[in-house]
């Protein structure tokens, strides 16, 4: 409970926030800090200055512009899943956010910290490689754009470097798109012992598994059978960890199952 | 403006204003509970997943052990002492004591602060909602449905009772 | 935890021997070091920053070279403490000519001493297998480098 | 998975009789309640002193390792660090504590901290105190330990091999304590007997109840007195109490325990006078209040794990028709790293030896071990539940094996009601119950006749649909002298409580217990009982909040523990109102001449049967004894201030043949649940739940079902969520609530619940003692995961803890547990 000592400073600007993570060694962006904060209190990771998103209402924005739905790093999941552009865009993603931890957690949680933190048992990376989403990433020379795919880099790491930030995150914009999310989970809502996203587009499968490695593993079946599905999954090789919740091989099953699920529920919807 | 160790805040926390200097380190919860001396709101987890400090920080609920207290400068804080305003129960604090809704009373101020923002929200919600609002508190002693009939009933519905 | 693997480098054996033995050397091959003190041939200390999105996984860790058998064998240990939780690391290498180059067999057994909980448990598999990624491969540099 | 929405509002009651009691059976509005929903509470971390430190443990990182050194310097030399405590001091200042063990037990040396060695991951090695948390902590960070690594021992089974780690040196091995226990004639039951069931091996595994708040302290020291004021929320200061005196070489009242409200304890705060220990000598050394604040990984890491035990090579003697005769078995018992309250657990199981069934023949050999884990204390249960666990688990097994309806084993082997009170066969007395009756009410709420159409329903879902009940004992009200049969030298036995009540110079009735409630409303009931003594309302009634032991209404077994404030609690209350109600009634006769014969209590008054104007308000006795008393006869023996010492009847049980009663009361519980497995997964819910509960008369019914429903709770977490796994190392997996998970409002099945009323004829007000339940819910949900899977290679459930992954090993591979189990026709 007791964090280490640590620097804060509340930007009132994305520019600012860019220059105070550009500036300071070891500073790191707070964001919903539903992760950060808690690895802080365990004295595991610690940055040395935390530099508060919170602020920056400009990161919060939901907008849809022809074909491409773009939320901004600071939206939180209470506001996803409330938002009419998400439902008439792309509306996995306020299901998926309804199934995240709790009220308290989704009210401050935000779909950048949810990536940037990348813990392998979070909902939105694989979601979002499923989506074959895309980031916005600033730093002090500009802005790139980085696919989901190249996103994630490993548990904790992403594509975002020293002193750049996460600005928005966007996805195809198709009201019916055929997603699905599935997940097994320890409790009802609790934490992920696997899950799977599946996106169906014509003759395009994509299914990304979480839980399963350090980022989320991206599967293109060439089919939405179930048979080839299951194929993917096996001839994907996957080697989870083991932790006191999931055996390796449970994981590997459960992810198995869990792409099955999420292709039918992706099915069922288109 | 530059990272700092330490910063003067204000925060209004049921209606009063506190200044304090603080570390950027401090958790609010321990703020409110060791600085401001507001006791009621409790700690139970290390990791934001009991919700016994449970806050509503400008109208939104949150655990105030996953947010810093230099995080809520300006802001305006409701905890479990502001419910009863001069200590005339709500409904929904007495409807906790009619349905036996607390036996040891750790999780109840969170408890409360949960329910509080579901009913703002949603002010007649089914127990499946009332389920889902909750699930970020936890409690040993009731096993729940206590809690749940005692909300159900705050709302003005009937009470699937157990009595 | 268990790792293990094979490397190659166009490099003869001796050259990736002294690499591998030099404290200086190894110390750019890991990643985040900030610090670095030799206390004899054998016994050196690193402080490291293991750059983490959530933030530096702050580390000091003592290394002891338990055995060594120039130039084809060494055997090391690590200890790392500071994030509430002990890392052990015992770690060997074996190194044999193969044609023009050298084959470079390794092995590490990782633990880790404390509470540490399934975020130990399920991060530090992958950590761990990144970390040696970007091991080998500014290895490989720092091989080049000394090859010339 | 199927979404439950709310609970069945099913709710029977059957009473054996009903009598009418004034309050006692309504459900009073508790007194705690405006307080507590106020956040107006006093938890032991609420209260803070001018000048206090807060102290922040080291502690080790390592299950098993030699302490090298201990640097403190870089901590002491940080601005703001009030001082530290190591174990060299610790040795020096205290003696170890006091074991309950006999040999070789006995010779474990149990310290405030670690002196030398390490003996689990989290032990307190060294404390520091500093002016803030956050200070505490960092300074705790520069505390320099250099410790040498051992082997850990982590399985009980392996701890007696010769090759194993040894914790104790001083216990020559890692036996804490092991006795046979050998009841009836086991040999002529297995002779007699049909069938013999053998299971290999069961395993009820390592949990606990983690109330939500953990422990913690405010330690004060009187220089001038050498008296200290531990402000606490442990659960049995009586028991720390003869724990840290002799210790600390000091008398027990210079041990002065304060406590207000406690957040929860479900026994888990029994076992802090360890950390109770440090913190008086910090308030000593460092003159200035002290407080301690114990946090949820330290929690789960040191705290009062709960007995994991083994059953192996178990035996069971059967007739054809299902009849048991008797078992055999050999419980291994893990008391993890110290014996703290063990091996108490080693004979408390023995209260509930033969579960509800009459079975004649027990032979039950039992080893407790030390191992490189936390110490286990007592949990909600307290190792009656371990055994009962056992006992249920045989029974299924026995009918799943012998393709009998476990319903009708049940009914045939159950104690009958007409038996009741019932001896068992190491001498213990069921009081009252009706356990075939429970299972019917059971049968009923959870719609046991459509079980067929049920399972048919669940298969067109893709479901694997199971039926368990679990039934099982709540023994309440200890006799210690059962701690004899562990250490034949103890001098403990019987029990007892206290209680006062008084008429101040106002007329105000004032309660104080020697209790220390956790949140079962001792306030409320013990109002309830004093008011239909004294004739007036519970409002009337102040119950002093917690407990003092400045307070004097405490005694050598004061707490709150093992299921008995209903019947000592309240027989204390009981016999110290019926004593002032007496000393009112002859004040009474003194003041309205007559005799005390010719009075009542009533309507705040004590007044004349016949002449109800002719009355005294209990304003002016109160009046009179205490400012107005000239006159009064010189013989007049009134204080209006009465103590009483509640003492049950016991015996000190047989040493040698270890029989006796080793408690007063039985409580049962009769629970039924319906799982939904998924067979792909392993993932399951439990679709539907009947609590049956029979406690005896019930005086505040609300509370009642709300302990039951708390139990419930617990057992159904142990079931499918909570565990503290260790991995080869000693390293705990599951040491906070991310990976520890405990039940959340989602996962409550709906729960229907049930009340049969068998008053207990040992007991002043015919209540029982209850809250622990018999953990009853674990036990139906193992039964009812291997009735599910029974058409999938009848796996045998073999272990308490059945996670998705179990199930789902069970599924992919029912051979491995069938291998656990034979039967052999005779």
């Amino acid at each position: 409970m007791l964090l280490r000592e640590v620097e804060y400073a509340r930007p009132s600007s994305v520019e600012e926030a860019i220059e105070l993570l550009a500036g300071h060694e070891g500073a790191r962006a707070l964001a919903g800090g539903q992760t950060i904060v808690n690895v802080m209190k365990a004295r595991a990771a610690s940055p040395d200055v935390l530099v508060d998103l919170n602020r920056l209402e400009g990161l919060r924005s939901i907008s849809v512009s022809g074909e491409t739905l773009r939320i901004g790093a600071m939206a939180t999941y209470t506001q996803i899943m409330a938002s009419s552009e998400v439902e008439v865009s792309r509306p996995i993603l306020a299901e998926v956010s309804a199934q995240i931890a709790d009220v308290q957690v989704r009210n401050r949680g935000t779909i950048g910290g949810n990536i940037c933190s990348n813990d392998p048992t979070n909902h939105l990376p694989p979601l979002l490689v499923a989506l074959d989403g895309s980031m916005t990433v600033r730093g002090a020379d500009g802005e790139r754009s980085v696919s989901a795919s190249d996103f994630f880099l490993g548990v904790y790491m992403t594509a975002v470097g020293e002193g750049e930030l996460l600005t928005s995150v966007s996805v195809p914009a198709a009201a019916n798109a055929a997603d699905g999310f599935a997940s097994v989970t320890v409790g009802r809502d609790g934490t992920c012992l696997a899950n799977a996203a599946a996106c169906l587009a014509g003759d395009v499968v994509r299914i990304a598994l979480g839980c399963v490695d350090a980022v989320p593993v991206l599967l293109t079946p060439t089919s939405s059978d179930e048979s080839s599905v299951r194929q993917a999954v096996q001839e994907a090789d996957i080697d989870p960890p083991s932790d006191v919740h999931a055996s390796s091989e449970y994981r590997r099953h459960l992810a198995e199952v869990c792409a099955v699920r999420a292709v039918d529920k992706a099915s069922r919807r288109g | 403006m530059e990272p700092t160790a330490s910063k003067a805040i204000t925060v209004e926390v049921n209606g009063t204003v506190y200044e304090r200097d603080v570390e950027s380190r401090r958790l609010l919860v321990h703020f409110v509970r060791d600085d401001l001396d507001l006791t009621g709101s409790h700690v139970g987890c290390d990791t934001g997943n009991c919700g016994a400090c449970s806050m509503i920080v400008d109208g939104q609920l949150v655990k105030t052990c996953m947010l810093l207290a230099v995080q809520a400068d300006g802001a305006k804080i409701e905890t479990v002492e502001g419910l009863a305003a001069g200590g005339e129960l709500t409904n929904l604090q007495q409807s906790f004591s009619d349905h036996h809704a607390l036996q040891c009373g750790y999780c109840t101020p969170g408890m409360l602060m949960s329910a509080t923002a579901l009913l703002r929200e949603n002010p007649k919600p089914s127990p499946a909602e009332i389920r889902k609002g909750l699930q970020g508190n936890i409690c040993r002693c009731t096993g729940y449905w206590n809690i749940i009939e005692a909300v159900t009933a705050a709302s003005g519905q009937e009470v699937a009772s157990n009595e | 935890m268990n790792v293990a693997g094979e490397k190659r480098f166009d490099a003869p054996r001796q050259t990736v021997w002294q690499v591998l033995n030099s404290p200086e050397s190894m110390a750019k091959t890991m990643p985040g070091v900030d610090g670095f003190e030799v206390h004899d041939e054998r016994h050196w200390t690193a402080n490291v920053k293991v750059p983490l999105g959530l933030g530096g996984l702050r580390m000091k860790i003592n290394f002891e070279k338990l055995e060594e058998r120039e130039p084809e064998f060494a055997r090391l240990s690590a200890k790392g403490e500071g994030v509430g939780a002990i890392m052990n690391m015992q770690t060997s290498f074996e190194l044999e000519e193969a044609e023009g180059g050298t084959l470079m067999k390794w092995a590490a057994d990782v633990s880790i001493a404390g509470p540490v909980g399934s975020m130990g448990q399920r991060v530090l598999q992958p950590i761990v297998n990144q970390q040696v990624g970007n091991v080998l491969r500014s290895l490989e540099q720092q091989v080049q480098e000394a090859d010339g | 998975m199927s979404e439950t929405i709310a609970p069945s509002e099913a709710l029977v009651v059957e009473e054996t009789q009903a009598p009418q009691r004034g309050f006692a059976g309504q459900n009073v509005p508790r007194k705690e309640d405006k307080r507590l929903v106020q956040g107006e509470g006093l938890f032991v971390d609420d209260i803070k002193r001018h000048g206090m430190g807060y102290a922040h443990y080291v502690r080790s990182p390592y299950a098993h390792a030699n302490i090298l050194s201990i640097d403190v310097s870089k901590a002491e030399a940080l601005g703001g660090v009030y001082g530290t405590l190591l174990g060299e001091e610790v040795a020096a200042l205290t003696d170890p504590f006091f074991q309950i063990s006999s040999p070789p037990g006995a010779h474990v040396k149990d310290y405030a901290l670690a002196v030398g060695k390490v003996r689990h991951v989290g032990e307190p090695v060294a404390v520091v105190v500093a002016e803030t948390r956050e200070l505490a902590r960092d300074a705790a960070d520069l505390v320099e330990v250099s410790y040498e690594p051992l082997p850990a021992l982590t399985d009980a089974r392996r701890a007696l091999d010769t090759d194993a780690p040894q914790l104790h040196d001083e216990t020559g091995g890692n036996l804490s304590w092991s006795g046979l226990y050998s009841w009836g004639d086991v040999d002529s039951a297995f002779a007699e007997a049909d069938r013999v069931i053998t299971i290999g091996e069961l395993h009820f595994d390592r949990f606990n109840s983690t109330p939500l708040e953990c422990d913690g302290a405010l330690v004060e020291f009187n220089r001038g007195t050498g008296q200290w004021t531990i402000h606490t929320n442990n659960q049995f200061p009586g028991f720390a109490a003869i724990m840290m005196g002799p210790a600390m070489r000091t008398g027990l009242d210079k041990l002065r325990f304060v406590t207000q409200d406690i957040g929860g304890g479900f026994g888990n705060k029994i076992t802090s006078h360890p950390q109770l220990v440090a913190m008086c000598l910090l308030a000593r050394k460092l003159n200035r209040p002290i407080n301690w604040t114990e946090w949820r990984t330290d929690f789960h890491l040191t705290m009062s794990h709960g007995n994991e035990r083994w059953f192996l090579d178990t035996q069971v003697a059967v007739k054809a028709d299902g009849t048991l005769l008797g078992f055999r078995t050999k419980a291994v018992d893990d008391a993890g790293a110290y014996l703290r309250y063990e091996p108490l657990g080693g004979v408390i199981w023995a209260q509930v030896t033969p579960g509800c069934y009459r079975w004649q023949h027990v032979e039950l050999e039992f080893t407790q071990v030390m191992t490189n884990k936390a110490p286990v204390s007592p949990n909600r249960g307290y190792s009656r539940m371990q055994h009962l666990w056992f006992t249920e688990r045989v029974i299924d097994i026995v009918a799943h094996e012998l393709e009998l309806d476990p319903v009708e084993v049940r009914k045939l082997n159950y104690i009958k009601a007409d038996e009741m009170p019932y001896t068992t066969p190491n001498g213990c007395v069921y009081d009252s119950g009706d356990y075939s009756r429970m299972l019917d009410v059971a049968l009923e709420l959870i719609g046991y006749d459509s079980l067929d159409e049920k399972r048919k329903e669940a298969a067109s879902r893709g479901r694997l649909l199971g039926f368990g009940i679990g039934s099982t004992l709540d023994s309440g009200t200890n006799n210690f002298g059962q701690s004899r049969l562990i250490n034949p030298e103890l001098q403990f036995s019987g029990n007892n409580e206290v209680a006062s009540v008084k008429l101040d110079i106002f007329g105000e009735v004032v309660v104080t217990l020697g209790t220390t409630p956790q949140g079962q409303g001792h306030e409320t009931t013990a109002s309830m009982v004093v008011a239909d003594i004294l004739g007036v309302t519970p409002d009337d009634v102040n119950v002093r909040a917690g407990h003092d032991s400045y307070w004097n209404s405490h005694a050598g077994f004061s707490g709150t523990y093992a299921s008995q404030f209903a019947v000592t609690g309240l027989g204390a209350v009981k016999g110290a109102a019926d004593k002032l109600a007496d000393e009112i009634k002859r004040l009474g006769s003194v003041i309205l001449g007559c005799s005390t014969d010719d009075l009542e209590l009533a309507e705040g008054h004590v007044r004349m049967k016949a002449n109800p104007e002719a009355a005294l308000p209990l304003m002016a006795c109160g009046a009179i004894i205490n400012a107005n008393n000239a006159g009064l006869p010189e013989d007049l023996d009134v204080t209006l201030n009465a103590r009483y010492v509640y003492r049950p009847p016991f015996e000190v049980p047989d040493v040698e043949t270890k029989y006796g009663n080793l408690t007063l009361t039985y409580a049962a519980q009769v629970h039924a649940a319906l799982v939904e497995v998924d067979p792909e997964t392993g993932v399951y819910d439990v679709v539907d739940y009947a609590a049956v509960d029979d406690c005896g008369s019930r005086i505040h019914p609300q509370i009642i079902e709300g302990q039951v429903m708390g139990a419930t709770a617990h057992a159904l977490g142990a079931a499918t969520y909570e565990t503290f796994a260790y991995d080869d190392d000693g390293n705990l997996l599951t040491p906070n609530f991310y990976d520890y998970h405990v039940p959340h409002a989602m996962d409550m099945p709906p729960i229907s619940m049930g009340y049969v009323e068998s008053p207990s004829p040992f007991t002043a007000l015919g209540t029982k003692g209850m809250g622990e339940g018999g953990g009853a819910g674990i036990h139906a949900v193992c039964a009812a995961l291997q009735d599910a899977l029974k058409e999938r290679g009848r796996p045998l459930v073999h272990d308490s803890f059945n996670p998705y992954h179990r199930v789902w090993e069970m599924l992919a591979d029912p051979e491995a547990s069938r291998k656990l189990v034979s039967v052999e026709t005779r």
